[in-house]
């Protein structure tokens, strides 16, 4: 790149040694298929990686591993680096044990084994899930060093499974009284969470299928609920148990945590959906820039309420704006990639892009967000962010507004 | 999108829950204490439990913040006349402690009976379950040390939460096409920006997550930063 | 499922078991977070893997691995289980020592490093990728047992590159005379295919992102071409030269082999285009039925010229034909998965699967195909595929028309 | 969708290559012969190369079909007149050797030189691979044995090969919008099928790929097939 940029050294010279010499791979035999039964990434691919963030949380089975947003591509989350959160750690459940039931405000509780689920009628969605602490950290001031550990806490994935409409038709759920379904999980914190019955009866999909395979474990193989949209917590993992009801159950993580603590001392609860944002992956905190020159500019942007409309970029800090490119599928509740093009001219910037979705809604400023909600809230900071790029080329996480 | 056009045909598959198996389930608390089993405890076999099973974790007076947030402190009588923890108003204590936050004593049986200890959940047998919130609602001074919590008087300490009153839930959050609070505005050109740069990362958290010259491609459009190293200027 | 299906056995007893009892991990603390930085499936998950198919191929690195297909959903590929043909076997190359060379009808032949292409403007697309030579071993007769051999090779996944038309532009390539590109790959076999140009400056993509992450080095790493629509051979791996040219190249590969020979004697030269074809994958051969009642018959729909416009389901061998429902998204050159109701009656059945593409191309019965091709040939067989279900539930693979 | 939109502004990225880049890369060879480099070699030169380099894997006449298939045979005098291999319309030789299908003679020259041996690819100078093509073109009686081959005779060479006129391409299946030949039409009801099965897996084929049931999860709406015992009736 930059060193062989000139050209004229290189013009006088009889080029580049790994031209002229021809590489071994180029020169002798690779190896056979099926090397490796079930592929995994290159070995110059290592630096990519899940991680924690220090000091976040005290213990590793309460915790959040982070997806490396600054080095992927395109919506699809590669499934090994899925970003993980649980409340009392992850299981590898066998799925011939596992059971599904159905029960409260429904004419027949039901029990459902993997056998029963995989046998009715399936779906499969592209939907991102992001978690309702997601960029957390930044609601007062800067505090992580990189869009992992940032925007992490969100995912993008094909998944496959019945919808959960199905399930509580059969089972005859309670059209005129019933309000809500609460989901349970198998594991140990036996995580509950109370949904809409509107959501429930929308595109809720009870799902074993994650990009193609089952699900992994650390996302709740066998079972999950997909809840389009919605923040993970209620995409119940390990799922066990579904119960209709009339009104909301307060579980710990609706009760507790995942509540908005407004300037007033008050709380808002139940508060689901996750409303529209972006962020630029790439060039984003903790990258330098090789060079002045040409830059593709390329980011991630959703809404919990349905379609990406436009993206707009701005590189001087939000004075000026323009329109990126959206690559497709553009899918509703489903991760949009946009790109578009940058020229450096080796100045300090400060890069930016705001979503809009397709309820006209516009994605706000970090001090927008904080004139209603305050300084304390932790969840659902779904403000602009800033990467400012300093003349060095390296970028750094800051707020500007 | 929605699924139920999926198919038309009732698949007859699944079988009926039996009653044992729904009872062996079903174990969800409600705020109006629907699914609450019958049974009591007092503050003091609470204590006992506490100390042997929870106060490794939680701290023996649910101070800790070893494991996680402190459970008990930063409410006060007055909070329990109004309802309302006056310190999340002030913010007067920065770190919220679950009995701050939590509104409903029915969130606290029902996750206790779930999830705790954390190690060994749904061990607990159900007196001790209430035995053991008694005595979380007794270090937080909501009830008296000699009380003994039961499923007849749950109800009666549900008045004298300390956050009873609040949540509010008058927001576009949970339904979907619910009205957002923030409104924002796709301004194009020359647009109004505060002068500056209003907060940069701290200079102890740039190494804070580990060398990030580490944690990206060694090839691409972009290197890592070397962490280690002060930012070049 | 079935063992427990009839219920009033459970209503007598107190209730299976597997409930009843709650299971250890319901009752522990499971494991932390990034227990796996880069996350694996389960270890119930082992019996789907790439798989090579006895007899077809001599030598391991010059041979095909077969996508599982029979066990996936949805459309994309696990990337650990794409499919896998070598010619000379496969490398992990190292991308800083890469390059990518342009040359002939252009004014300026240039090279790029993986820092210079990764900088370019870039796209994210769905896309399918099938080996010309898929179903080959079925021309004739029913030769393999299941699905996985009959159609994997075949795989679909979200690439992320540089438009070739950008490149092209860049150097400047003779608009005038130039008719056709040369691709060129870096390992041992430089495997080397023709291109029409049309097909360049439309949709091919100099790739490195594969569902979210860098190319899996059985796939190519670093780089490869992506030519939507074209038999898999032309989706260069390794990719190391692009040469704008005149007229066609007749390389190894398209011209010993990757001919489709006709009854006449002759062979067809430079057929590119994968016309389009569908597959059910559940239930197929290999497959028994659990027992009588309601399946959920899913399968993969594609076209090399554009999207799927409706797929037919027939249960009785071709009889009679019901629509199915399309999973979204629906897009060009990408597969579709389909779904369909079905209530097995417990008495032999023949399933079977008819695409239709936006063309308004009908896929054709095996006879209909021999009728114009006859049966000496190898690649490009999109002939509807049937499976039978025995009176047992097992499904196996027939020729049915 | 014309990728082309994807920017309007020229990256100036790359640089333009050197004529030693090109010359290490560019080494492909068209039919007409464009980027053949001078040179030649005989047929005996060519011997010795295949018997030592080659034979091992194609056999000592090019008739092996151990590592692939064969390259030799199945090709006649009249053949080499034509310009047509008739085994391939009359199937006489069900085993298509290279020979037959080649109908390029720069094909053979351009693979053998990037790609053989197998093991070591790229080795040969390019005199060699006049040599060892010049041989193979010998044990199919293409060139007599006193033949020395080189960049100014291989014109005339091609006017012999055997399946010269062997290819087609007025097909529709190189341009996107190309005429399909085979034209289905998509009946819905009562619509004709010949009668039975056509063709059903041979026996020996079932449990050939490994037993199916290890192929298949344990779960799910179906298992996979215990294809170590017969099918059930
Ligand atoms: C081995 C450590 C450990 C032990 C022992 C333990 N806990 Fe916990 N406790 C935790 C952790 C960790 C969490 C947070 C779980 C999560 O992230 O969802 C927690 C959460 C809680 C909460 C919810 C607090 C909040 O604000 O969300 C309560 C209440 C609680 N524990 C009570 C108990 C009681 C009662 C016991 C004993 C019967 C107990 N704990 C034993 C580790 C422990
Ligand atoms: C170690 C084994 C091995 C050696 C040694 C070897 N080859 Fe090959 N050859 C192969 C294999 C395997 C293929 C098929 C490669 C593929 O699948 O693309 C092949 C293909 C060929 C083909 C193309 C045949 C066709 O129909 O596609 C030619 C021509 C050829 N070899 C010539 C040679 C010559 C000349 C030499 C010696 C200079 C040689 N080979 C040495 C293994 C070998
Ligand atoms: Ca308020
Ligand atoms: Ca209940
Ligand atoms: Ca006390
Ligand atoms: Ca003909
Ligand atoms: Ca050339
Ligand atoms: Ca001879
Ligand atoms: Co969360
Ligand atoms: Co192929």
């Amino acid at each position: 790149g930059a060193a062989l940029a000139g050209g004229s050294a290189l013009a006088q010279s009889a080029g580049d040694p790994n031209i002229l010499n021809l590489p071994e791979h180029a020169r002798t035999l690779g190896k056979p298929v099926a090397s490796n039964p079930y592929g995994m990434p290159s070995k110059f691919e290592t630096n990519l990686l899940r991680r924690e963030s220090p000091g976040l949380t005290r213990v590793g089975a309460a915790s959040v591993a982070f997806t490396p947003l600054q080095g992927l591509f395109g919506i699809i989350t590669p499934s090994g680096l899925h970003f993980e959160r649980h409340h009392q750690g992850w299981y590898d459940i066998d799925p011939s044990t596992h059971r599904l039931m159905i029960n409260g405000m429904v004419k027949t509780p039901k029990v459902y084994t993997m056998d029963d689920l995989m046998r009715m009628p399936s779906v499969s969605r592209m939907h991102f899930i992001e978690c309702g602490a997601n960029t957390a950290m930044e609601w007062g001031n800067v505090a992580v060093p990189t869009v992992q550990y940032s925007h992490g806490m969100l995912s993008c994935s094909e998944f496959t499974g019945v919808p959960l409409s199905v399930l509580l038709e059969e089972c005859g759920y309670d059209k005129k009284n019933a309000r809500v379904i609460l989901a349970e999980g198998g594991d140990g914190s036996a995580m509950t969470r109370t949904i809409s019955l509107d959501r429930a009866l929308d595109d809720v999909i009870v799902a074993w299928g994650m990009n193609g395979e089952m699900l992994r474990p650390e996302n709740g193989y066998p079972l999950r609920l997909v809840v389009p949209g919605v923040q993970g917590v209620s995409w119940v993992k390990w799922l066990r148990r579904i119960e209709v009801g009339d009104q909301p159950y307060a579980t710990k993580d609706e009760a507790v945590h995942y509540i908005d603590a407004m300037p007033d001392g008050n709380f808002r609860q139940y508060t689901s959906i996750q409303e529209c944002k972006s962020v630029i992956t790439t060039p984003s905190a903790g990258q330098t820039l090789l060079d002045k020159g040409f830059y593709n500019v390329t980011g991630l942007a959703w809404s919990g309420r349905g379609r990406i409309k436009r993206v707009d970029v701005s590189v001087d800090g939000g004075r000026n704006w323009r329109t990126a490119r959206l690559e497709s599928p553009v899918l509703p509740k489903c991760l949009t990639r946009f790109n578009i093009d940058w020229v450096w001219d080796g100045s300090p910037a400060v890069l930016q892009s705001r979503a809009i979705d397709e309820t006209g809604y516009v994605q706000p400023k970090i001090n927008e967000l904080r004139a209603v909600r305050g300084t304390k809230s932790i969840y659902h900071n779904n403000a602009i962010q800033s990467w400012q790029v300093a003349q060095s080329g390296e970028v750094s996480n800051v707020q500007v507004y | 999108a929605p699924a139920a056009a999926a198919t038309a045909t009732p698949t007859g598959l699944g079988r009926p829950a039996t009653a044992a198996e729904v009872a062996a389930w079903d174990i969800d608390v409600r705020p109006d204490f629907k699914g609450l089993p019958k049974g009591s405890g007092t503050v003091a076999a609470g204590q006992v439990i506490w100390e042997g099973r929870c106060a490794s974790c939680h701290g023996t007076f649910g101070e800790s913040n070893e494991v996680f947030t402190p459970i008990v402190g930063g409410t006060t009588a007055d909070d329990i006349k109004t309802g309302h923890v006056a310190a999340l108003k002030t913010g007067r204590q920065p770190q919220k402690t679950t009995l701050m936050k939590v509104a409903t004593v029915s969130t606290l049986w029902d996750y206790i009976n779930r999830a705790m200890p954390w190690t060994a959940p749904k061990s607990l047998k159900t007196d001790e379950v209430y035995a053991v919130l008694a005595y979380i609602l007794n270090m937080g001074e909501i009830v008296p040390d000699d009380f003994t919590l039961s499923d007849q008087n749950i109800a009666e300490v549900q008045k004298r939460m300390p956050n009873r009153n609040g949540m509010e839930t008058n927001h576009g959050m949970w339904d979907i096409k619910g009205k957002p609070d923030v409104h924002s505005v796709a301004c194009m050109k020359n647009c109004p920006v505060e002068p500056g740069v209003r907060s940069t990362l701290p200079e102890p958290s740039r190494n804070a997550h580990g060398n990030i010259a580490l944690q990206n491609r060694t090839f691409g459009p972009v290197r890592g930063a070397d962490t280690t190293k002060p930012a070049p200027t």
